[in-house]
């Protein structure tokens, strides 16, 4: 048991590590952060782009991007333990390369897999590079944990297909060029099997794309509208009415994020409560039952986090990391809410002021409402502790009253 | 045994959420969350012209003259509609205080007019982080001019008048007089205004005889702690009932999500919460009603209870609703931000919880 | 809103506290504290049983078992207000009944609900006089939440039934005189739907009682083997094959006990944590921690108390109470296992110290075991969830697989 | 990164597994919850036979030589079956004290004949409620005579030797000589031997060069602190499995008890907690045998975490297996039992999270 690299690891390390320290962002670090600032938001969105942009552009070049792709697809072939080297070194400025997460962590397999080789060689590579970013549109406002609930429709016209409906929660959609869509291509098949995934042009005429106004005020999010939009059959990703098991593809790299930083408010906790004082002027730290909630509430942020390293040592030695990476957002999500809600009332009154500055008062405020989405975004509580209890227990699946009827006969309305 | 409201007080709750499911719908309570005014102003009206405002104030004060039980059934109901008016700051806190302890003068010159809707007050205690206590209290009063700086004041930026706790005892001040600047702030939820407020020899009177501050202070604490409680189980109630209606609605994998055990339960919990924090705050209503010896013991229990009663009913209201629970759109979230202003109004839960162990510790050194 | 009685409650309390003042089982108590004291059960059984059933007989002489009864069978006619004002006057001496309180409360009903008037003026008397002490055959290793899935046979044999099976978790069983059983007669029907019962003596041929050992090392309970023990058919209660309906009268009234004081072990842990010092000298009682874990309990405690006055005024006004009382055990018995389990901890490591004494810390002790067996007896945590989630909230029942498939062809085995 | 345990590890575990399948079934626990024997002697021979004791000992000194990476995995085994034999207290504590303070004459002494099985050792700290503090402890020596009463010892009853926490040091005090008074005292988990014992001018000799003797109780603890997790984590893993397996076999309305989220969900959060508790007593395990300047606090989260996961698991196990979970013929109550001894060998959760959140503090200040 030790923390060491293996050989090939560590000279992978001191390789990243020269190209970071010659190629160090700091610039693009500030613009990013004076980026944050900007209240408007397609001007914040363009001046995050650029200098997310420049630093995946300057990776790419360097051989750094999307690592674990193939080199003929804009990657390194890279192994996923050199994947998390190179995490672990970018360290910081990773931040930079936010936007492109989805479209190269989730699209870019899908499209990979189920693709044309001219395809992939056409929008791989700039996918990797950053010149061109995607997002992915599965959520809708029926289908949420059931996802596959879908009522986006695609009719076949010609050697097109129409789209008409709606996604909601896509991340980026005002500022993608591609995006992949699942939609629905059979209503009278069973849930799971009428549907199909595409990839499309997201300047495509009849796609509309508004934000989403959250609980907090912020729009993180987007609705996108689709009236008439007319996508060529070539772009279509796996055969028709296979959509589901493409999107298992899509999804199974969304939880396929290894030793990812979980938020859960105890790092910003610790430093509240090593700063903010008592009504006797003692340190909230000193407090026995600040003490107890906190102690409980770091062995158990300590647990995720060496959680992590025991999956990492897993993709050391080649292997495919166990099951316990599905507990992290589980385990995250709920005690940041309690955290931040606790934050509030070692406060008093004045725990009730609204802030968004970067003190730990300040992102703990922010955590309030941000803990609400993270314990529903990518599958509620409810839904990984159904996924924890069925792949990892081996419990029964919920009794499935909509497995085999027609899409179209399943009631859409419970009264 | 009749622990239980009267048919009349039923027939004045009835009256009062007729009268908000009209003039009180979420439509009403965005326009303030928005901007669009600090408070509502037709509503408040409304309230003052039903008598709402007065109800227990006494006849000869302009008000209903009838009792804190009555009071107690409204306070529920605008706790419901999530009602966006100074209504606790100028009934649970100023009214509450110039009858506990104002002159005959000062509840002639301010009483007719809280009960008329004419005139806003605000209790000015919170000076910085933490719960308040006799010796964090730095705002000092010399010669009548009151000097220093409340953080925090609810509805104080749309007072009329403010009862201000200084360390020389708690003083009435025009808030449009000389000697006071105070500017909005923006809580958790800005449905209900807040704002800080700097005194600077601000002419102030004193309020009644200036009997001892604090002990004053801790007597409208409990009472308001009572009234509050009312407000957070009538929000605490209709949280659980919108996550009842939205899993009764809503359909996943062909059935609607109501009948999953994980949601079942989930507002089952709600509902022993809401329940248990509705019979701990009858109780803090009888002792309220009755002046009675155990009205610390009771609205302490009655505050901690509907806390977490109502932080709980909120928080997973959003957790039923999923993703729409997260959108502006939908109204979870006014009642999540409304449960944890209310969480923090009158001091923290931690503050209540000790004062209700402090009670229980008398009474058994007693028994 | 006060708690004033009606001129009429006034009337009967002082009727009920004049009464008792006159007949004070200050004795009984004393021999009631000294049966407990007995180590072997049956002693410790006969003792108990001799002082309950002194009481029992002497208040029915007074007109003051039952109340809620007929005349003719023994009661009183009573209102149930009444009945409660007498529970409060009777105070501690309501412990004496104690072995009458299934007999009385839930087999009583089903007899004067579903026997002949013959049967009724034969059993109901004695049963309220506590001469004939009676008890309730309802679960089966096979049938716990489920208690329709019973599978102890009820076979037709000329004007008898034969009947073999096995019950379990039956309080009293040893001491009773009559029992009423819940039997299957039909496993070609449904579950709920091939269920009859019947009421018999417990001394029939057949009938085996063994206690059963509770992971305490204590034993309440039995487990009853019954060995083609006859029951005439007059003995059947409701129709043949109606036993569930039956059941459900029998169940209501288990539900139905208002006001009926639930330990939640908060008076005992105020008591321990104003005694027991931590390590630094203080008193628990002022460590900021378990002030607030006890502020929480209390007020659940609370709640529960004014829950159930808030019934009793329904009572009063002769309204049937709410649903608002199925809170109860939900409430008392994980909140009882948090504070006894937190009650250990906070005597460091003495705390794992094995007692059943009388004081605070030795109640708290026993609670450890009590708590796991209140959260099962009479509906898991879980049953209970439903319920209120079902019968209060109007939400949709669980998904029944079994409900029309004839009981033979159930599973019994998950794999 | 290799952040697991080595190949040969995970073989020592699964010979201990085997090992212990056969030799301490519940029917061997059972036979010393019942009463049968203070410890199941057989089986400690058989430890001792396949150097198990010893594992951790220097080959100089009779052990296996391994280290305590080795002992981790024995540990974890332990725990998950219950083994009713005096390990902790003879290993993680007694000889991790000789191994730490002892005199090479001392070590020569003792730690062979631990190795053998021949010797049983315990430490005598606690003196009373609470957790024992420097200030706390009364027991005495006086020109290497001792006398105090340490009112519960783990294996007291059976040990050999005991190290005693004195106010003048550490002690080794042979439990058959003189001074030496001790009555077995029943504990939550009757499968280990506990004992009160009172020392009246009983011999001692001073553990070592007599160094800070807290700062000693506090390294061994810490070192107890990582194994016992392990025990914790072996313990909280089969109640999960158990549960697990239950809700399979288990038909309630016509399908397993397994298929309904109630007891899904319920399993979900033990195994959750589980995991989190078990990469916490590996990162513990990594100090332990590095011997890491993070000791302390890896060893502290590790006891946290191991504590609350092992109490959850065994509790919520009762739970899934309904009615029968309180008989005493399944054997769910042996884990809840055993989960509620370990939450308290070694000092009260409270004293762990205290621990853990002053050694947090030390490493930001450091940073």
């Amino acid at each position: 048991m030790n923390f060491d690299d293996t050989p090939q690891e560590a000279e992978f390390r001191a390789l990243a590590r020269k190209w970071i320290e010659a190629n160090r962002p700091d610039d693009l670090m500030r613009d990013l952060a004076a980026a944050e600032e900007i209240k408007d938001r397609d001007q914040r969105t363009a001046a995050l782009l650029r200098a997310a942009k420049a630093w995946q552009k300057k990776k790419a070049d360097g051989g750094f991007a999307c690592l674990t792709w193939p080199k003929d697809y804009g990657g390194r072939s890279a192994t996923p333990i050199q994947r998390v080297i190179w995490d672990q070194e970018e360290g910081k400025y990773g931040a930079l390369s936010g936007p492109f997460a989805i479209g190269q962590g989730m699209c870019g397999p899908t499209v990979m897999a189920y693709a044309t080789e001219e395809q992939k060689r056409r929008y791989l590579p700039p996918l990797a590079s950053g010149e061109e970013v995607w997002c992915q549109m599965f959520s809708e406002p029926a289908g949420g944990s059931d996802l596959a609930g879908l009522r986006t429709r695609a009719e076949k016209d010609g050697d097109d297909w129409i789209i008409n409906g709606q996604k909601i929660w896509t991340t980026g959609a005002h500022f993608c060029d591609y995006g992949i869509l699942i939609t629905r291509t059979d209503p009278t098949l069973p849930k799971h099997k009428g549907l199909t995934m595409f990839f499309l042009d997201m300047k495509s005429p009849g796609v509309e794309v508004r934000p989403i106004k959250q609980a907090s005020g912020h729009s993180g999010f987007n609705e996108v509208y689709f009236t008439n939009v007319r996508i060529p059959d070539v772009q279509r990703l796996g055969k028709v009415n296979d959509g589901w098991n493409v999107s298992l593809t899509t999804l199974m790299n969304e939880r396929f994020s290894i030793g990812a930083r979980l938020a859960t408010g105890v790092p910003e906790f610790f430093d509240f409560a090593s700063s903010v004082k008592m009504a006797d002027g003692s340190l909230a730290i000193d407090d026995k039952a600040v003490r107890e909630n906190l102690a409980t509430w770091a062995a158990r942020a300590n647990g995720l986090k060496y959680t992590a390293w025991r999956a990492i040592s897993s993709l050391s030695r080649g292997e495919r990391p166990g099951p316990e990476n599905s507990i992290g957002k589980l385990v995250a999500a709920p005690m940041m809410q309690d955290i931040a809600m606790y934050a509030l009332e070692l406060q008093g009154q004045m725990g009730a002021v609204a802030r968004d500055d970067a003190s730990p008062a300040g992102k703990l405020y922010q955590m309030l409402y941000g803990a609400i989405g993270m314990r529903i975004a990518g599958g509620t509580d409810e839904v990984m502790r159904n996924i924890i209890a069925e792949r990892v227990l081996g419990l029964p699946g919920d009794i499935r009253v909509d497995k085999d009827a027609p899409f179209n006969q399943i009631p859409t309305k419970g009264r | 045994m009749n622990f239980d409201f009267s048919d009349e007080q039923k027939q004045l709750r009835d009256e009062a959420r007729r009268f908000l499911s009209e003039n009180c719908t979420p439509k009403h309570v965005r326009a303030i969350l928005e901007g669009r005014g600090t408070y509502d102003r037709a509503l408040w009206k409304g309230l003052a012209d039903l008598g709402l405002i007065g109800v227990a104030i006494p006849e000869e004060f302009g008000g209903a003259g009838a009792g804190r039980l009555e009071l107690c059934v409204v306070a529920e109901e605008l706790g419901r509609a999530l009602a966006p008016v100074p209504y606790s700051s100028t009934v649970y806190l100023a009214a509450e205080l110039l009858m506990l302890a104002g002159t005959d003068a000062q509840k002639k010159a301010w009483l007719p007019k809280i009960a008329a809707g004419e005139a806003i007050g605000a209790l000015a205690l919170v000076e910085g982080v933490g719960d308040p206590t006799p010796r964090s209290i730095m705002t000092a009063a010399v010669n009548g001019k009151i000097s220093g700086t409340k953080t925090l004041v609810a509805d104080g930026g749309i007072a009329d008048f403010a009862i201000v706790v200084a360390r020389e005892g708690l003083f009435i001040v025009d808030l449009n007089g000389a000697g006071v600047t105070r500017e909005n702030v923006e809580t958790v939820d800005p449905t209900r205004n807040h704002a800080r407020i700097v005194f600077d020899n601000a002419p102030g009177e004193a309020l009644g005889a200036g009997a001892d501050a604090w002990s004053l202070v801790d007597k409208v604490l409990d009472r308001a702690a009572v009234l509050v409680a009312f407000e957070q189980i009538g929000g605490a109630d209709r949280a659980l009932e919108m996550g009842r209606d939205y899993a009764l609605d809503r359909i996943a994998f062909g059935r609607p999500i109501g009948s999953f055990q994980a949601v079942k339960h989930m507002l089952a919990d709600m509902y022993v919460a809401a329940t248990l924090a509705r019979s701990n705050a009858y109780y803090g209503a009888w002792a309220l009603s009755t002046d009675a010896g155990e009205l610390a013991e009771a609205a302490a229990n009655a505050r901690v209870s509907a806390t977490q009663a109502y932080q709980l009913c909120a928080k997973n209201n959003n957790q039923v609703h999923g993703g729409m629970g997260f959108t502006w759109e939908f109204d979870c979230h006014l009642y999540y931000r409304r449960s944890n202003l209310l969480a923090l109004t009158l001091g923290s839960l931690t503050m209540w919880e000790n004062r209700l162990i402090d009670e229980m510790r008398k009474r058994n050194a007693a028994a």
